[in-house]
């Protein structure tokens, strides 16, 4: 598999929802419970995700990320990581949060602007989402460094997009992974373009998988709309990585069915048959859907009840959300030290006794 | 003369320079196709096309990094920083190479060009966003910072900028992008870089603001002017080098100042300005200069963002409790 | 007790803190099999091996990056920048990331590391190795900064340091690497982060130096001891936090007030200072506060350094300024 | 030739001199002048370097960064350079300054810590010694760009070392270079150190040519020490450039024979067998003159003339610098700005006044 050449990729799973013979093998391996989770997270992940622009058009959360048409990509990649594992995401990966352990409320909060919502619960090895992009990928390389230094079996996981390739931090932390052979897996999402930047414009390497040779470890391109493709080479990056034989660059190759944020417009600078396309015919969720029927193993009322209930848990955690108590004006010198300064102290007095007064 | 947004006036400011000046290049993160992500770009691309108006690789040291080379071999480049949360990672060549190319040549290959960031927070911008830390670059000898509050002035001090042969910071309160409209005057023209503006004439107090600062200032004394204080408000507009001169015959007239500035306050410009007025106007003084700033805390995401900037209302008790002194 | 130099008490410190604390790892440029090119981590690499002194690649921002990622997997990382002139590569990972992890985890992964880097200038190093930028590290919320003057204090402040659950700046004053002797306790001991020290009680006039000034200031008080002038000479030591206590009393009692650092004068701390005594101490000002400090131009090379940095003479002269004000 | 394995590297002039049949080709396209050209400039710079060290140790210059070893590098590569070419050297290619037309008493000047030894002469495109590790390599990419859009044929180069290969600027200014097809080229000497760090811990990837797949442009590996192979594996990339295709990466393989700087030891971490095998066995120099006088072009006597026409050089050049008169200190304001504002012309005024006072 890692011998491929880096402009085609890897896919089990066909548009139309057909199993290649690799993609057979694949499958005969899966448990029935992993092959209906990696629907229901796409599903769950899609209808959180189609909630929350609906929740930004209403004012109820600030601008938003959407990341429909990225579900393969991270629920494949999410799910082939276990509970001991270190995750460092961008602002896009919200599927990932929700599976290593991110209650949604959490995440409803971030977007609500509250810093509350950054905090995973305890156990949960999940870093809040990394704006400036790029930045996070040493953090991961770092924190798989340490599980080598300290002969543990985790592996850490850097999510980042095919923008953040340009950035010094990627090579730099590659770089380091390299030298350091550490257990770090560094999971691109090349959705093709950096807000209205195409792929083409931000590097001259036709693809981001290649870009591992510099470091001398495997680079693998997979079809990044193919769930169990995800997975598996995920799974054999992890595999690797715990065995002790060093970092795997991984680039999904996906697209972002919306702008990149609510902010954006993205008709400005995609054609519309491009989007067309994507939307149309390399659905991630449509695609295994249709392999799942053919399986016999969903049928439209399992489908329907299933999204019944992720409506339920989504309007709950809104509710959630929406309940919670606002932290008070001087929260926002809470955890500025672990012990603050008399001048900290001395201010967060000032802005207390305001009382909320502006 | 039209009626302009502060964020309609950078765009005129830049087409003009692109038509006006053929060495001016624009680069920088999704200012070409896309116009900039406020816009700030809008329509040049289609205009002077893909040699002038350059959509760059995410890679902020790459931009300033070139842009130095471009101007070494003779382009004025003006450089976007999409937002100056996420300009730290071009600091070195800002810091190192910018601001030193000219001394370090003797003035055979000055690094002259503009970089332009939005700054500030109070509009909702996701995390990380919002930074105003204009006081690390005027701490920078070789570096000019400055900053408008009026469309007018945006327009101005930005050809201004690109006139000067000096690496200047040019940093756009995001939060005034679409606040204001104003008559801005078409063609080129210039604000003079080192000159603040003054905002009103008043003989109990000077205030001292800019950029996004300045509409809360003047909010205060609006507010303080119904209670019978006449504010003297500086807008400084040029944050280096500073209009020492405006900013000292106010105080020599008022004796008291309240200095009003987005960043935390510890090691803000406002730090500075406390300092040089109590060198060059100390016996003047009939109460301590006083600071209204953000808190010295990372710029909270933006549920908190409303507290942690001044407000109107903490100016304006500055302001009481300075006369009060 | 053993009589050592300020580099071999840091080393001292880095060696005691791998001893007793397992977690510690020393990382950087040229630290490990070399030993550091000042010798600050001599003999460690042998010691303890290529798992806890490490030799990375040449990059600062992968440095602080990946030592931000080993905090918050259970390292402390104590990460040397080989001179402060290089550390602006690694900017935006110490503002953007380790400065506000803490903040941004709610406390669940704070970026717990020392950033160690010999700054300031005198003694004839070559270009862009000589600045001491400390004001632009105080400016930033969440981090903490010291510099030691005495090998004594630079390994407690050291152990503090890596003691301190916050991220901290420690700053090596080049110059005085080698220049004094003194006796440094054996073992484990802490000089507090946030606590100033006295180096001498005098009535007339309060210094206020820090690391490379510190002598400076020194024998400037001893040449005006002469002259019958008494100044209370602080040294720092924190520069944030900052022992406002300290600061506040001596100039409660003076009255007047030179502050001396290396740092171009514009936006340096001495600004901060000068802002601070302003706001707690106006009433007892006799004299305006007075900057003696590097000019506000690139730290020259080193041809004109002696010229750029605060001297005896350059202090002694603004006291008396100040006293005959 | 850009073919080649990274791992292996072009070389035309063995380090017993003896030329391959490559080589030949070359060697016969060439002048006689252009011959004892480099033969010339390899032993000038190497006698410069020589008497540097040895005024360091007087204490007549500062720290200085010593080149013996690399001048095959250094002086092939820029004698393929042509005046309207840009350079942007780090702090060791003194003898690139030189062949660029910047006067030894200028680099002495630098030297002994004074600017004024940083400008080049009226129309020598060379900006001074690049002190922060990679930090020229965009500005090279950047004055490249700039030919390219005013349709110039001057190509720009930035020289720079192993260690600056890890640097995030190093991949941003390549990425640049890539995507913009920049006439560029990005000249690395890898002496296989960063002052102690060996290039095993600077990277996984063997070689630094290789980096350049990434990128998408050629990377070539010639032997550093062998000045044929570097002037042609450089001609041939400037020619690529100035017809508009693009960037070249060059690593060119070489040796540092001393310490990092004069403030190193390099006896602590290099093997006393490493050193003495690129001493004694692949000098760039010994190798060359062998050819030359195996061929004819060189002999003993003219060896003696030459380098006493060096050391006369040198000589008048260590005077012109050391009776130079010093500028007075309030020259550390010069150029600071193009007109300084009130604030530092107070400040000058307040220096001017001390009269060299301290
Ligand atoms: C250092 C930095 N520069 C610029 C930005 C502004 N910005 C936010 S997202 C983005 C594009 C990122 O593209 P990519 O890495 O492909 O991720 P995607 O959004 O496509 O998931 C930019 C330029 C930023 N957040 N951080
Ligand atoms: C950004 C930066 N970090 C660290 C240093 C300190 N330093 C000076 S030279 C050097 C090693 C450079 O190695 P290399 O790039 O291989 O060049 P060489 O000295 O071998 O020619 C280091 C770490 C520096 N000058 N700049
Ligand atoms: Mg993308
Ligand atoms: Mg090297």
């Amino acid at each position: 598999m890692l011998g491929q050449l880096e402009t085609t990729y890897v896919q089990y799973l066909s548009p139309e929802g057909k199993l290649s013979v690799a993609g057979h093998a694949v499958w005969n391996q899966l448990s029935a419970e992993m092959k209906i989770s990696f629907y229901r997270w796409m599903s769950f992940v899609r209808m959180f995700d189609r909630r929350s622009v609906i929740l930004q058009r209403q004012g109820r959360i600030g601008t938003y990320a959407a990341l429909e048409g990225q579900e393969a990509a991270q629920v494949g990649s999410a799910l082939a990581l276990s509970k001991e594992d270190w995750i460092f995401p961008s602002y896009r990966e919200h599927g990932v949060a929700m599976i290593a352990g991110m209650p949604l409320s959490q995440i409803f909060l971030y977007w609500m602007g509250r810093v509350e919502g950054c905090k995973p619960p305890e156990g949960v090895r999940l870093l809040p989402p990394s704006v400036p992009i790029a930045t996070q990928i040493p953090h991961a390389v770092g924190a798989a460094w340490a599980s080598k230094l300290k002969k543990e079996t985790s592996v850490a996981v850097a999510y980042f997009g095919d923008g953040a390739t340009s950035e010094g931090d990627f090579h730099e932390a590659c770089n380091f992974a390299g030298v350091f052979r550490v257990p770090a897996i560094l999971f691109c999402q090349n959705n093709g373009y950096a807000i209205s930047v195409p792929f083409s414009r931000q590097s001259a390497s036709p693809t981001v998988a290649e870009k591992a040779k510099a470091y001398n470890f495997p680079g693998i391109r997979v079809d990044g709309n193919d769930v169990l493709a995800v997975y598996d080479v995920m799974k054999q990056a992890i595999e690797r990585a715990r065995a002790g034989e060093g970092p795997t660059l991984i680039e999904a190759v996906t697209y972002r069915k919306g702008p990149h944020t609510t902010a954006d417009d993205a008709t400005r600078y995609r054609p519309a048959s491009e989007v067309e396309e994507w939307v149309k015919h390399k659905d991630p969720l449509t695609r295994y859907t249709r392999l799942l029927k053919a399986e016999g193993l969903l049928s439209d009322a399992e489908e329907r009840e299933w999204e019944a209930e992720c409506k339920a848990q989504i309007d709950s955690a809104i509710k959630e959300a929406e309940s919670s108590v606002p932290a008070p004006p001087e929260h926002l010198f809470a955890h500025v030290y672990a012990k603050l300064t008399p001048n900290e102290l001395r201010q967060q007095q000032q802005l207390r006794k305001r009382g909320g007064r502006r | 003369m039209k009626q302009l947004t502060m964020v309609q006036a950078i765009c005129d400011g830049l087409r003009v320079a692109l038509d006006q000046d053929p060495s001016v290049l624009i680069l920088g993160e999704d200012v070409g196709k896309n116009g900039g992500v406020f816009r700030a770009t809008e329509g040049l691309w289609n205009e002077f096309g893909d040699d002038r108006v350059i959509d760059t690789p995410l890679a902020e040291a790459g931009i300033i990094g070139t842009s130095i080379g471009l101007a070494v071999n003779g382009f004025k480049p003006v450089a976007e920083i999409q937002f100056m949360g996420f300009i730290y990672p071009a600091f070195e060549q800002i810091v190192t190479h910018a601001a030193r190319l000219r001394t370090r040549t003797q003035g055979a290959f000055p690094a002259s060009l503009v970089i332009r960031a939005p700054y500030g927070g109070g509009i909702r911008a996701p995390e990380l966003h919002c930074d105003s830390t204009e006081s690390l670059f005027v701490h920078i000898p070789g570096l000019k910072v400055v900053t408008p509050a009026t469309p007018k002035d945006a327009k101005g001090l930005l050809l201004a900028a690109i006139q000067d042969p000096d690496p200047v910071i040019y940093l756009e309160p995001m939060k005034l992008y679409r606040s204001i409209k104003e008559e801005v005057p078409e063609g080129w023209y210039e604000v003079p870089i080192g000159k603040a503006r003054k905002v009103r004439e008043g003989e109990d107090i000077t205030l001292i603001a800019w950029g996004t600062m300045v509409p809360v200032a003047e909010g205060a004394a609006k507010e303080l002017e119904k209670k019978g204080v006449s504010c003297d408000l500086i807008d400084l507009r040029s944050l280096y080098p500073l209009d020492e001169e405006t900013i000292i015959q106010s105080v020599k007239k008022t004796g008291r100042v309240v200095i009003v500035h987005e960043a935390p306050k510890t090691a803000g410009l406002g730090a500075e300005l406390t300092a040089l007025i109590n060198e060059h106007a100390f016996l003047y003084l009939e109460a301590p200069v006083t600071r209204v700033t953000g808190y010295d805390a990372p710029v909270p995401m933006f549920a908190l963002e409303d507290d942690f900037r001044p407000s109107v209302s903490r100016v304006s008790e500055a302001v009481q409790q300075v006369l009060a002194f």
